[in-house]
């Protein structure tokens, strides 16, 4: 590494902000994101957000390949249990995420990394506070180094 | 061809000349196995072995390797080769069958109009010094295979355990001017001569039987399509692909491309006939979808079209594949069998 | 032994000739000692060929996923892992039970032949003769009795289901109590109560042997599907190279596809030839399951598997809930 | 290290050669799963190197998704440029046809036997080709439309599902003008406005008749065509070693390292893809 990118890295190092990838289920976390906009609510711009049918529709490869390409967090949002489009997606979801977040974290990824919520479309706010909440977790965690693949 | 006698409490010297000059490659012992592993010191090797549980092959053909990186900008795509030419090396303690392996490799991948310029460039500056199979295993076959456990085909220089001292032989200009660079070495007395070959005699009468493989080549070919002979052995296999991925003579790669935003490399890496995958088409037919013909593949492509395209059985008789497989499918047994039918 | 072992070939000789199976897959004697290979046996006068010992480790459930076992009603000689394997496979609508003949064979624990042979070599193994507690070995220039019980399987030991709990017959009728000494568990706390960094660093290292053949896959009597993720192209999730970071993924993500489903039996750790010995990451899976949803794999043909099923109660401590 | 600059000499046939796609035709829209690329190098000297004759392949590479074997469609005839055509499959094939005018792809090759271009000089040729696997053969017409005196008679049967299946529609229309070339389009069910044959290539193939004494069959088609074209062309009185086929097969490397393709102890792409029907009846069936 040369002075100037070793400066360079350092800069970037500082000025660090977490990069965090949001699925978010169309039905509810999606218009709840949308309300949080309309409604003019500030929160880290550091998610960027995959629309997705239903949360039950997030396949665990989304979440490890995020970490792999250096995501340093990923957020999965759908609707409240009960409230799912599909009827029973979210339970479906819940059950794999409870799962796969216990394994992921067991090998050795810092629990912060996987997040979920629910947050339904009349949740503006709340949705808000999820994402300033993950972000800070993540902010603390640093950036990501154990899945990314060199 | 020289022959030499070096006292075994010398062996740390000659290493340590090796290692001198030379990137050093020997057996040592990992997770309860042993392996070929670069070492830095002497007492890092561990002598006392049958077999390396995975062959030394993969020194020269690594399970993943880049054939080139690239980079896309908006002025076009560069192509960085990755070869490197290889520092010289020597691999120490080679067995015999898997030296024999090598010249296999070695006219596998230089056949034809194409070579393969990896594999070649590492092979190349590597000194292979072998140590005999004194104590070859039940599973050993390599005699049945036109090889022997003090097999010479391959290397540079044969070592010879006689018990409190090792018998070298150089076996071509390499190993004489190799010789000739390490210390401690005495000639080779008619006795020490005469203590070998009744060595080799006693291990050669100490082995497995040899397993008839004459005529094995048009048995095969009788038999190809005998699906009761076939399946007398693939219904156990569990397709794990083991014996494969641990054979010092298979040498079949799949190729990928991996991308990040603007760079990318594409990467062989080790692949096996024994998966369906292996043969599948774009269509989605497959011209080997069952483990029968699959485990014919790898019977037939060592013991048939080896020896038609390479004049040579492309097995050396290592037994790696029986210890391996974990529904003990025994390749002998195949041969066995095509004796009796 | 040999009394059971004799009772099992009396019986699956029975139901042969009753015709009430095609066939039998079981053990036979293999060609190197201490191993046995599975054998296919479907005339009444070969039965002779079937043993039962203790290196019958394979799980030869394996076997009856296979397509051209699918319309036969095969007799199986099972273990209490391979049983449950069956069990978890019946559950998923893998095999039906009226087409199989389970004949559950009460299982000591087998031996650790592996272990055994790479505590000996260079010393080769060419006989070996198995006692009620002992192990005689013999080879070249040497011969050498080991207890029995210091060389069984690790996956034997931290076995906690040693006899089939689904089976049509229990050769000999009498349940095995099973007393090893194991630390599994305590090794897994241990591991737990690291930080993930060390558990970072401990996985990578155990991992980094991994040489992607995917043996252990194939080994699985519950992988068995058509097309398993690592092979699929499009798109490609997991890359197929040895960067530690495709290997952790592919191992995360195997790991989560046997989750509720995987019943220990060891056959993944078994048959890896790196001897990667994966058993911390299946013990886990039996815990994170059966403390989320009280399930334990492979017990009960009729209840369905944890994820296929789901409750509006489910625990869900993990979900973000802002104050 | 001497050894070294002698290996640097021989070229690495795993480093493919740039080129851009100049031009890209869709061969059947709407369906839009067949095109057909106009590559050409980005260094003219590469394509000098790049010495080939009809029925061989090359290895194209979508960089960052990986490599296919396509048969080349144009012919040595053509100065300038390469022509591929590519059917929408998997991995690579769809990023091909994702891709735009301009775009850089790779090309190793060319690879393979390709047909026997000095054993047909000389006499009779009959060309049958089904569906996109035309690609070669209209590689091998245009070669012998270009050479026109080297050859005697020229019969090409070409079927397809429908008319707009057909590919290369603008070189057909102009060879149904030739009259050194007999050429019959046929499609496997009738469609409005459609003038000429109808039905299965075979069964085409028994409608004319092709006359063997002196001439060569050259197959290309999907394994059914093929497997009900050979019995008719055998009838008609050609030889096994006068009907000549290409081969397809999973591959990877294209010159014989990767295994992949092997039929016994041939090698689809060193060894064929061209075989004649006695050399593929001594081979394993496992193509």
């Amino acid at each position: 590494m040369t002075v100037a990118e070793e400066k360079s890295q350092i800069k970037e190092e500082k000025s660090w902000e977490p990069k965090i990838l949001a699925f978010l289920c169309n039905w509810c976390s999606y218009a709840g994101a949308d309300l949080a906009g309309i409604s003019r609510l500030q929160y880290p711009p550091n998610i960027r957000v995959v629309r997705v049918p239903c949360s039950g529709r997030v396949n665990p490869f989304y979440l490890i390949k995020a970490l792999q390409a250096g995501w340093d967090g990923v957020l999965v949002s759908g609707c409240h249990p009960g409230d799912c489009h599909y009827l029973s997606g979210n339970l479906v979801a819940r059950r794999r995420f409870a799962i796969l977040k216990d394994i992921v974290e067991f090998m050795g990824i810092s629990p912060g990394r996987l997040n979920f919520s629910w947050v339904s479309a009349a949740e503006g706010e709340k949705f808000s506070k999820v994402v300033k909440e993950v972000v800070e977790k993540v902010k603390k965690l640093g950036p990501i180094r154990k899945m990314v693949k060199e | 061809m020289k022959e030499k006698i070096l006292p075994k409490e010398q062996l740390p010297q000659i290493l340590k000349t090796l290692l001198e000059s030379y990137k050093v490659f020997a057996p040592i012992k990992k997770n309860g196995f042993y392996v070929f592993g670069e070492i830095e010191t002497p007492d890092e090797i561990a002598l006392n072995y049958l077999n390396s549980k995975i062959p030394p092959k993969e020194i020269f053909y690594p399970r993943t390797e880049v054939l080139f990186t690239f980079t896309k900008s908006p002025q076009g795509i560069d192509i960085q080769e990755a070869i490197n030419p290889s520092e010289s090396r020597v691999i120490f303690g080679i067995r015999p069958c898997d030296a024999k392996s090598f010249t296999l490799l070695d006219k596998f991948f230089s056949y034809g109009k194409f070579k393969d310029p990896y594999y070649q460039t590492r092979r190349e500056n590597t000194l292979l010094i072998g140590l005999a199979c004194v104590n070859p295993r039940s599973t050993c076959f390599c005699t049945s295979i036109n090889g022997s456990p003090f097999g010479e085909e391959g290397l540079d220089i044969l070592f010879v355990d006689l018990g409190d001292k090792y018998f070298v032989k150089s076996l071509n200009l390499k190993g004489d001017e190799l010789l000739d660079q390490l210390p401690g070495l005495t000639p080779a007395s008619e006795k020490d001569r005469f203590n070998m070959t009744e060595l080799l005699k006693k291990v050669l009468a100490s082995m497995t039987p040899e397993i008839p493989i004459e005529n094995i080549n048009t048995k095969l070919e009788q038999l190809f399509d005998e699906e009761v002979f076939w399946d007398q052995f693939s219904q156990k296999c569990i397709g794990c692909a083991s014996c494969t991925f641990l054979c010092p003579t298979c040498t079949c790669f799949d190729v990928v491309d991996e991308e990040t935003s603007s760079s990318g490399k594409r990467i062989r890496l080790w692949d096996t006939c024994q998966f369906p995958l292996f043969t599948l088409h774009g269509s989605g037919h497959n011209p080997r979808p069952t483990k029968r013909q699959r485990l014919r593949q790898r019977v037939m492509h060592k013991f048939s079209y080896y020896p038609k395209t390479l004049d040579e059985i492309g097995c050396v008789g290592c037994g790696r594949c029986i210890i391996v497989c974990p529904v003990n499918q025994d390749i002998r047994e195949v041969f066995k069998a095509l004796q009796e039918t | 032994m040999e009394k059971l072992e004799k009772i099992m070939q009396d019986t699956a000789k029975h139901f042969l000739q009753e015709q009430k199976v095609d066939l039998i897959i079981g053990y036979k004697q293999g060609t190197i000692p201490l191993r046995t290979t599975p054998c296919f046996v479907t005339k009444p006068e070969d039965i002779s060929q079937l043993v039962w010992n203790v290196c019958c480790d394979h799980d030869l459930t394996n076997f009856l996923l296979q397509p051209e076992y699918k319309d036969k009603k095969v007799g199986i000689i099972v273990k209490g892992c391979d049983a449950r394997a069956l069990v978890v496979c019946m559950a998923e609508g893998q095999i039906e039970r009226k087409m199989v003949t389970i004949i559950g064979m009460p299982c000591p624990g087998m031996i650790d032949r592996k272990r055994i042979e790479s505590e000996l070599e260079p010393k080769e193994i060419l006989v070996a003769e198995i006692t009620e507690d002992q192990i005689h070995l013999k080879g070249k220039d040497f011969e050498q009795t080991l207890q029995k019980d210091d060389y069984i399987q690790a996956s034997c030991k931290s076995c906690r289901y040693n006899n089939p709990p689904v089976c049509d017959v229990l050769i000999g009728g009498q349940p095995i109590e099973l007393s090893f000494n194991d630390d599994l568990d305590e090794k897994l706390a241990e591991l737990e109560a690291k930080s993930p960094d060390e558990r970072w660093t401990y996985f990578t290292t155990l991992l980094s042997d991994c040489i992607r053949c995917y043996a252990c896959r194939n080994a699985c009597p519950l992988c068995y599907c058509k097309e398993c993720f690592v092979d699929q192209t499009q798109p490609q999730w997991v890359g197929k190279t040895t960067n530690i970071s495709d290997i952790m993924f592919y191992h995360m993500i195997r790991a989560f596809h046997v989750a509720g489903r995987c019943v220990e039996c060891g056959a993944c750790t078994r048959a890896c030839p790196m001897n990667i010995d994966l058993r911390l990451i299946t013990r886990k899976l039996q815990n994170i399951v059966k403390d989320r949803y009280g399930f334990e794999a492979g017990l009960d043909p009729n209840v369905p598997p944890p994820m296929g099923t789901h409750t509006m109660e489910d625990p869900q401590e993990f979900i973000t809930e802002p104050e | 290290m001497t050894q070294m600059s002698n290996l640097k000499k021989v070229s690495n046939p795993y480093i493919p050669k740039l080129t851009t796609i100049q031009e890209i035709v869709s061969e059947n829209k709407p369906v839009n799963d067949l095109k057909t690329f106009k590559l050409v190098f980005n260094n003219p000297d590469d394509f000098k190197e790049f010495d080939y004759i009809p029925g061989q392949f090359a290895e194209l590479s979508y960089f960052g998704a990986g490599e296919c074997p396509i048969g080349i469609a144009s012919s040595p005839t053509e100065e300038g440029y390469l022509l591929f055509t590519v059917k929408r499959v998997g991995v690579v094939t769809t990023a091909l046809h994702n891709s735009k005018e301009g775009t850089a792809i790779g090309i190793r090759g060319p690879f393979g036997n390709g047909w026997p271009i000095e054993d047909l000089i000389g006499h009779n040729v009959v060309i049958i080709g089904g569906g996109f696997a035309f690609s070669t053969l209209r590689s091998l017409t245009k070669y012998i439309l270009a050479k026109r005196e080297l050859f005697k008679k020229l019969i090409v049967i070409y079927g397809a599902r429908n008319p707009n299946e057909l590919c290369y529609k603008q070189d057909l229309a102009e060879w149904e003008k030739l009259d050194d070339l007999e050429l019959h389009l046929t499609i496997d069910r009738p469609v409005d406005g459609w003038t000429k044959k109808v039905g299965f290539v075979p069964a085409i193939t028994k409608e004319v008749a092709p006359d063997s004494t002196d001439a060569f069959a050259i197959v290309c088609g999907p394994p059914i065509m093929i497997k009900f074209t050979i019995p008719v062309l055998t009838e008609l009185g050609f030889a096994d070693e006068r009907i000549l086929l290409s081969l397809e097969n999973r591959m990877k490397c294209g010159i014989g390292k990767c295994g992949h393709c092997c039929v016994g102890e041939k090698y689809v792409c060193i060894d064929g893809p061209v075989f004649t029907q006695a050399q593929l009846r001594s081979l394993p069936k496992e193509y």
